[in-house]
C-alpha cells in the first residue's frame, strides 16, 4: 500500500492548484433527447409504476424507468449502474432527489429489454438491486441521513430504519393506489442534516438524555468556552470539578432539566457523550408536505412521542407506520395528502383511525408558537 | 469469508428493499478479491471493518464515530468532513474515515463515462462507498484518510475538471429539480440558474463568510419536488403571471375518460377510483374556485388563480403553465433546530429569470440579503432567525422591495406598530411645559 | 342656557343615531331645574362640566382626565375607580369624579322598580351619567366625589341589596349571555351558573390576592354572544355529547320555503338571497362535511360532528342541541398587552353543569388553577400569559387531567420535547468510565 | 349642599357593615313569561329588524323589540326607559352585551304599539332615542370603552367615534341585507378595556409618540420603580437628571424606540403623560369573530395603520369602515363573516375591494408568532 501521489506537494500546495471550478456543466451529461427537447416538452404520463413517459412538441419521446435504492452505495454498485446505462441508455442515467435511478430510452421497443433487466438483478441476500416503482400516488424512496454508518450524533440508524421501512412499505412502492404520494424522510438526530419536517411521515432518531461529563478530560480535549456556546438552550455552564482522587479540574455543568439532548455540545467537545441505548430511539412526525399543489405547504406533526430502537428491524416503528400508511390509504380521498386528510378528519379523528396513543409530549411547550397549536375553539369531536 | 460477524446486519439482507448490507458486503468482497489490481491507497478491508463497526452500533445501540477535527482541502473551508471511530483498535480499517462532498452536476444527470472515473478514483483512493446523493445534493465520497484529501481533490481538480461541495458556515452546495429538462411544468432553467449561482458564488461556497450555513434550492414550479420551500435559506419557485393555457379539445377527453388521457398524467393507475370527475376532481378541490366547466368549456378565473399545480397536474395534455414566466423568491427555511423550523417566506412574489443579463435580477436580491446578514447575523444564526428576530419589515428594507399584501397570509393581529420617529408628525420631542399650560399636574 | 358652549359636541346631536350630547345636555337641563328638589350632594352642574371637558378635548385632540389615586370602599380592594380632571378651575364640577362599578344581574334583566332606586341614587349622590354597561358587563355609576363613596356603598347593601362589581387584581364581575331564560340554543342554565360563581367567590372578587385580573365569562352556546373565547380567563361554553335531534318533517318544510320556516330565523330577510337551497347553505358549509340530505331525509353523522351550530341556526325549527348538555372549559383569553392577544385553549371539553352538587366539578377546575396562578404567576401576569410561560402541558398536570388530542388544533411541530427524568429508563446519571470501556476518548 | 349621611360612620367603618351580598338574583327579575319557560324554549324568528318572537315548547310566546342606543346613559335616560317598559312592559326589560335594551311583551297585539311608542322618541337634537334594530345580519350596537369621557390614556374619543360610525352605518343597524352579522367594536388605546381584537371590524385608539418626562416632578409624585416595572418592554431605566436650574433630580429615561405607546407608565406616573394631538388617531382592525359557527374563533387584523383624530366626525374613519361594509355586502357569501370572506378572497383581494392601502405596518413584527402571518406558500394573487 505504498503511497503514490498525484503531483501534489503539500510544502507547495499553490503550485498548480486549480480551485473554484465548481461543477461539470450538466450539458455535458444530458442525453441527446434531453438536450434536443429542453423547455419543449409538451406532457408525460405515467405507464404503470415507475413508468413514466415524456411526450415533447416535436414528437419525441422518452421514457424512463425509475428504480430505488440504498443511498449509500458502492462503487461497485455504481458500476453496475454503469453497465446497465452502456447497455440500455447509451451511457446516460440521472439521480432524483429522493435517491432513485433513473434509466432513459428514446424509443418505447426499448422499454421492455430494460425492465427486464433491471428486475432480474438481485443481490447474494436476496433483495431487488433495481426494483422499479417509486411514481405517482404511492411511496418512494426514504430521503435520509447517516445515521451509525457515519454520524457522531445519531439517535438511531438511518440505513437500517430505512431498509426496515421501506421492506414494510415495499408493495406501495410498486404500486399506486395511495390517495395521493406519501412522501417518508429519516433523520437520525434531530439537527435533521436532511430536514425531515415536512413530511408525510418522518423518521427522527431522538436522545432522550444530557450528555455525560467525562470531567477528568473535558478541559484536556475541549474548549470549554465553545461546548458553553454550543447549547441552545443556555443549559451548559463552567464549573469547577473534583475528581475521585481529589485533584480540581476545570470543566462543566449541565442544567438536565434544560437539556434538549440535541448533541451540539457533543459536536464541539467529545467529552460529553450524550448516546445511550435506552435513552435513545425515535420519534415519528406525520402530515406534513412541500407541494403547493390545493393546500399550502405545512410542518410534519409529532405523533409518536417515542418508540424504543429496537434492532435490527424496529418492528414497533415499521408497525406504526404501517397503521398510518394503510388508515390514510382506507380514510383519505383521492388526492387528498396525509396532512389534508388529518386536518379534515381532525387530529383527535387521525389518532383513533392510526390506533396511536395521544401522550401530553405531544402538546407543543417550545416557544410562543405553541399557543397556535391548542384549540381555541369549541370544534371538535368526541 | 467476513472479517466480523454480523448477524443483526445479516438480518437486514432478506426483504425485497435493497440491502445495504447486501451491497456493502459484495463491496467487500470485491476489494478482498481486487481483480483490477487496484493499489489501494486506504486499508483495503476498510468496508469489512466499517461492516464490524456498525454491527457493534446494532448491539449496543449507540454509535462509534466520532467527530473529526479539522480536516479539509488547503484554502477551502468546506467540502470535507472528517470522521473517526472510536474503536481504532478493533476496526483499524476505519479509523481515519473522512467524508468528501462533489459537487453534482444541475439536474443529476450523468454519462457512465464520468461515473466510472469517479469509482476508479473512489477505489484507488477511498472506501469505494459512497452516497449517491447527499441530503444537500452533493455526491458523498464516504471513507478516506487525511493524506488522501488533497489527491483526491488534485485529481478532481486536474483531470476530472470537477470541484467540491461545500460544507460548514458556506454556501452550501445549491440543488434544483430536473426543470425543463424532462419537466413541462418547469417555468424557468433550473439547470442553467443553479450552474450559474454555484459557478457566481465559488467564493462563498468555498470560504466560510457567512454566519452560518446557506442554502439556495431551485424548483421549477409550485409543486416542489426539490423541497426548496423547507430546505433552503433562498427558494427560487418557478410561476408566471399570465392565464393558464387550455386546450378545450383536451379537456374533452379527460371528462369523456379516453384512454389516453389518464387523470394526473396516470399517477392514480393502481387505486380504485371510478371513472374520472372533472366537478369532483378538479372544479371542486380548486382551492379558490376558481374554475368553471360548463357547456363543456372550461373556464379560469386567471385573476383568482394561486397557480396551485392542481387542475395543470391532474389534466396535463390539456392545461399548460402560461406564458409569462419567471420565478418567486422565499426566504428563511430550516430545520427545527436552534430556534424551531421555518419554511420560506414569500419575498419576491415574481423575478425574471434572464440568462441574457447574468440573473442580474435575482443576484440582487442575493447580494442585498448577504450584506445585511453578513452584518447583522449572529454566529450560527440562520437567515430564517435573523428575520425573526430583526422583523420582515427589515428584510424589506434591506432589499429595497415595497411592502404588498402578498407578502402576509394576513396582516398583524396585533396593533403594536413601532413607528418611526419621522413618520409621525411633529417627531417625538416635546416641550412638557406647552403640555403643562393645558394639562395640570 | 348651556354653561359652556360646545360647538364640536353640538354637530354630534345630529344623525340618526341616539346622540350621547343631547343625552347629556338633557341631563344637564334636568339637573339645572331639579324640578324633584333632589339634594344634590355632588355640583348640581358636574353635567355641564362633563360637557365642557369632553369638549375641550375635541379641541385639543387629547384627554383632560388624570389618572385618580387610591380611593374606594372600606374593606374592598376595587370596585371603584378614582378619576379627576387637569383643568378643575375651569371645569370645578368634574374636578373629582369617581366610578362605581356595580355588579349586573345574570342575563341583564331588570325591573323598573329596580332601576328608578338606582337612578334616584345616583341623581341624589352622583353625577346621574352611567354606563348600561360597561365592558366587563358591570353597571357603571360615573362620576362622584370620594365622600359619597361609603354612602353609595351603604345604600346599596343596606337598602337595594346589591354589591360592587370588581376591578384591579381581583375576579372581575362575571358575566353571561342570557342562556336557558330565554334562548333554545342554551346547553346550560347560564343565569344560574354565574350567579352561583359570583357568590361563591366575592371574597376573591372584592379583595385582590391574585397576580392580576380574572375574568369569568359564561357562553350558553358555541354561538359565543358573550364573547367568553375572546375575553376572558376561564369561558365556560355550552356544548353536548349526543346527537342533534332533526324534525324531519320540519327539515321539509325549509326546503320547501314554507313561509313559516324562515332559513336562519329569519336573519337574512334584508338581502335577496333566492329560495333556500339545503345543499349550499347548510350541506355544504358544514364545516365537517358529515351531513346528507337524500330522499327528503337528512342525516347527520353525529360522531364527525364539531358541534358548529351552523345547521342549528339555520334551521332552528328543526334541529335541536342535543340532551346530554354541558359545558366546555377553555383557559387563558385576554386582550393583546402585555404579550399578544389570547383566545381561550381548550382545557376540558366537556363537564357537567350540576347545580345539585353546586357544580363541584366546574370550581374543582377554577381552584386549581387559581392556586397554581396565584403560586406561579408573575406580577400583572394573566393567566394566558402564564399558560404560555409554563406550557399547557402544566395547565393539565395542576389540573389533574389527562392530555388528549382534542386538546390540540395539531399536534406540536417540532420534536424539541424535554423528557422528565423519571420518564426515560435508566434515568440520566450514567457512569462514563462504564460507557468508555465500549467508546474510546 | 349639605352633605347627608346615610348612617355610615366612617371612624367605626364595620358598624352595621355588611359585604359581600353579590348581585340581586336574577329570578326577581325576569318577565313572568320568560320565568314560566326557562329552559324550554322549542325556537325563535326575527319578524323584522330589531323583533323577534321566541316560541316556546308551552305555546307560550314572546316578543322582543330590540333597541340601540349609546351605553354612555342619563338616568333622565333610563327613566324615560322606565317609563316604555311600565307602560308596555309591566315593568320588565334587559340589556344585551353590546349595550342594546330590550323590550319584551308576552303578546303579539302588544308589539305595534310598543314600536311606535319607541320609534316615535327623539332628542332634542334630533337623533332618535330607540331605533328599532340590531338583528340577524346586519349591525348592531358597537361596543366600546370611555375615552374622553372618563379615561386618562385614551387615544381618541369612544362615543364620539361610535355616533359617527353607528351614523353612517345606521341602514344596516336597520336591515338584514348582509352576508352575515356584523360586530363593530371599540376601544380607545390599545390596553383595550373593551376587547375588540376578535370583531369583524374594530376602532382602536393609538398613541404614536412616547411619554413626555416631567422630570421636575417626576420624583415627587411618583414611585420610580413602579414606572419602571410598568413597561411591558423595558423601555424605561431610572436616571439622574439636570434640570434648567441645574438642580438634579432623580427621574427615568425612555429609550423611545422600544416604546409601544400603552400609557402604561402614565397609569403609573402621572408625569409622563403621552397623549398628542397630532401622535394620537385611529387604527382599524377587521376580520375577527367570536362565533365557533362554521369556522372557528379568530383575531381581528390591522387593516388601516393610522388616521389622524378628526373631530367630531372623523371622515376618513367611517370613510374606509364604509368601503369595508360595503365590499363585504358586495363580495361575500350568505352567511360569510367578513374574515372569511377576507380569507376565501385572499387578503391581498381583500384590500383592493376595500380600497385600502396595505403598508409596512401591517406585516407583523411582535414576537415569534409574526412568522405564523408572513406568507410560506407560492399560493398567492397578483
Amino acid at each position: 500500500m505504498a503511497f503514490i501521489s498525484t503531483g501534489y506537494d503539500p510544502k507547495k500546495p499553490m503550485e498548480n492548484r486549480i480551485t473554484d471550478i465548481g461543477p461539470r456543466d450538466y450539458n455535458e451529461f444530458y442525453p441527446p433527447v434531453i438536450a434536443k427537447n429542453k423547455g419543449k416538452w409538451s406532457h408525460h404520463e405515467i405507464l404503470e409504476p415507475g413508468v413514466l413517459v415524456h411526450v415533447a412538441d416535436s414528437g419525441d419521446e422518452v421514457y424512463t424507468v425509475r428504480v430505488g435504492g440504498a443511498r449509500l452505495m458502492s462503487t461497485t454498485h455504481i458500476n453496475e449502474i454503469c453497465e446497465i446505462a452502456d447497455k440500455h441508455c447509451d451511457g446516460h442515467l440521472r439521480f432524483t432527489t429522493r435517491n432513485n435511478v433513473e434509466f432513459m430510452v428514446d424509443s418505447k421497443d426499448k422499454l421492455e429489454p430494460l425492465k427486464n433487466d433491471l428486475a432480474s438483478r438481485k443481490f447474494d441476500g436476496g433483495s431487488f438491486k433495481f426494483p422499479i416503482g417509486g411514481t405517482g400516488a404511492g411511496i418512494t424512496n426514504i430521503v435520509h441521513t447517516q445515521g451509525w454508518i457515519h454520524c457522531h450524533t445519531p439517535a438511531t440508524d438511518a440505513s437500517g430504519t430505512v431498509k426496515a421501512s421501506m421492506d414494510a412499505l415495499f408493495a406501495d412502492f410498486q404500486d399506486m393506489r395511495l390517495p395521493a404520494h406519501l412522501r417518508v424522510s429519516m433523520a437520525c438526530c434531530l439537527n435533521m442534516c436532511g430536514a425531515v419536517h415536512c413530511s408525510d411521515i418522518a423518521i427522527l432518531g431522538y436522545h432522550r438524555k444530557p450528555p455525560m461529563l467525562d470531567h477528568e478530560y473535558l478541559d484536556k480535549v475541549c474548549e470549554i468556552p465553545l461546548a458553553v456556546s454550543a447549547c441552545p438552550t443556555a443549559a451548559i455552564k463552567p464549573s469547577k470539578q473534583t475528581l475521585a482522587d481529589g485533584t480540581e479540574v476545570k470543566s462543566v455543568s449541565v442544567k438536565n432539566e434544560r437539556c434538549m439532548y440535541c448533541g451540539n455540545c457533543y459536536t464541539m467537545c467529545p467529552s460529553m457523550p450524550l448516546a445511550d441505548t435506552e435513552g435513545d430511539g425515535i420519534v415519528l412526525m406525520a402530515g406534513g408536505k412541500v407541494s403547493n399543489r390545493i393546500s399550502d405547504p405545512k410542518f410534519s406533526k409529532v405523533v409518536v412521542g417515542f418508540l424504543p430502537n429496537e434492532m435490527p428491524r424496529w418492528p414497533s416503528m415499521t408497525a406504526a407506520i404501517t397503521r398510518m400508511v394503510e388508515a390514510y390509504a382506507k380514510g383519505a380521498n383521492k388526492y387528498e395528502r396525509l396532512g389534508d386528510w388529518a386536518e379534515r378528519i381532525g387530529w383527535e379523528k387521525f389518532f383513533e383511525a392510526c390506533e396511536l396513543e395521544f401522550t401530553h409530549h405531544l402538546i407543543d411547550d417550545f416557544r410562543q408558537q405553541a399557543y397556535m397549536s391548542w384549540r381555541q375553539s369549541t370544534q371538535f369531536k368526541f | 469469508m467476513a472479517k466480523h460477524e454480523t448477524p443483526f446486519l445479516d438480518q437486514l439482507e432478506s426483504g425485497p428493499w435493497p440491502s445495504f448490507v447486501s451491497d456493502l458486503k459484495q463491496q467487500a468482497e470485491v476489494r478482498a478479491k481486487n481483480e483490477k489490481g487496484v493499489e489501494f491507497q486506504i486499508p483495503q478491508d476498510c468496508v469489512d471493518d466499517l461492516l464490524g463497526i456498525v454491527e457493534l452500533s446494532y448491539k449496543h445501540g449507540r454509535t462509534h464515530w466520532k467527530h473529526g477535527g479539522i480536516v479539509g482541502v488547503f484554502g477551502y473551508g468546506g467540502g470535507v468532513i472528517g470522521r473517526y471511530c472510536d474503536q481504532p483498535q478493533a476496526f483499524p480499517g476505519v479509523e481515519h474515515f473522512h467524508t468528501m462532498r462533489v459537487n453534482q452536476p444541475a439536474g443529476k444527470y450523468y454519462t457512465t463515462d464520468y461515473l466510472r472515473k469517479l469509482t476508479d478514483l473512489w477505489d484507488f483512493r477511498g472506501s469505494g462507498v459512497t452516497n449517491m446523493h447527499g441530503a444537500t445534493g452533493d455526491i458523498i465520497l464516504l471513507g478516506t484518510t487525511t493524506p488522501q484529501l488533497e489527491e483526491v481533490f488534485w485529481t478532481l481538480t486536474h483531470d476530472y475538471n470537477q470541484d467540491l461541495g461545500g460544507s460548514g458556515s458556506n454556501l452550501r452546495t445549491p440543488a434544483d429539480c430536473l426543470g425543463q429538462s424532462r419537466c413541462e411544468y418547469a417555468c424557468y432553467d433550473t439547470n442553467a440558474l443553479v450552474h450559474f449561482l454555484t459557478n457566481e458564488y465559488q467564493d462563498e461556497l468555498h470560504r466560510p463568510a457567512f454566519p452560518y450555513k446557506f442554502k439556495f434550492k431551485l424548483d421549477g414550479c409550485p409543486n416542489c419536488c426539490v423541497a426548496s420551500i423547507a430546505r433552503s435559506d433562498m427558494s427560487f419557485i418557478g410561476t408566471w403571471k399570465d392565464d393558464i393555457r387550455i386546450d378545450q379539445d383536451a379537456v374533452n377527453k379527460y371528462v369523456e375518460n379516453d384512454a389516453a388521457y389518464p387523470a394526473n398524467a396516470g399517477a392514480h393507475k393502481g387505486g380504485d377510483w371510478g371513472p374520472f370527475d372533472i366537478e369532483k376532481e378538479v372544479i371542486a378541490l380548486c382551492p379558490t374556485g376558481c374554475m368553471k366547466f360548463e357547456n363543456k368549456k372550461l373556464a379560469i378565473d386567471n385573476a383568482n388563480c394561486t397557480r396551485c399545480m392542481h387542475c395543470i397536474n391532474v389534466m396535463p395534455k390539456a392545461l399548460k403553465i402560461g406564458k409569462e414566466t419567471g420565478c418567486s423568491i422565499l426566504c428563511g427555511a430550516k430545520a427545527p433546530i436552534l430556534d424551531g423550523a421555518q419554511m420560506g417566506s414569500l419575498l419576491v412574489p415574481f423575478i425574471e429569470v434572464n440568462p441574457d443579463n447574468d440573473y442580474e435580477a435575482i443576484t440582487e436580491v442575493i447580494e442585498n440579503i448577504w450584506d445585511w446578514w453578513m452584518e447583522e447575523g449572529k454566529n450560527r444564526e440562520r437567515l430564517g432567525e435573523l428575520i425573526m428576530r430583526q422583523g420582515f419589515q427589515k428584510l424589506l428594507e434591506v432589499t429595497g422591495i415595497e411592502a404588498m399584501p402578498q407578502h402576509v397570509q394576513y396582516p398583524r393581529t396585533n396593533p403594536y406598530i413601532f413607528w418611526k420617529e419621522d413618520e409621525v408628525t411633529g417627531g417625538w420631542e416635546r416641550d412638557v411645559e406647552e403640555y403643562r399650560k393645558h394639562h395640570q399636574r
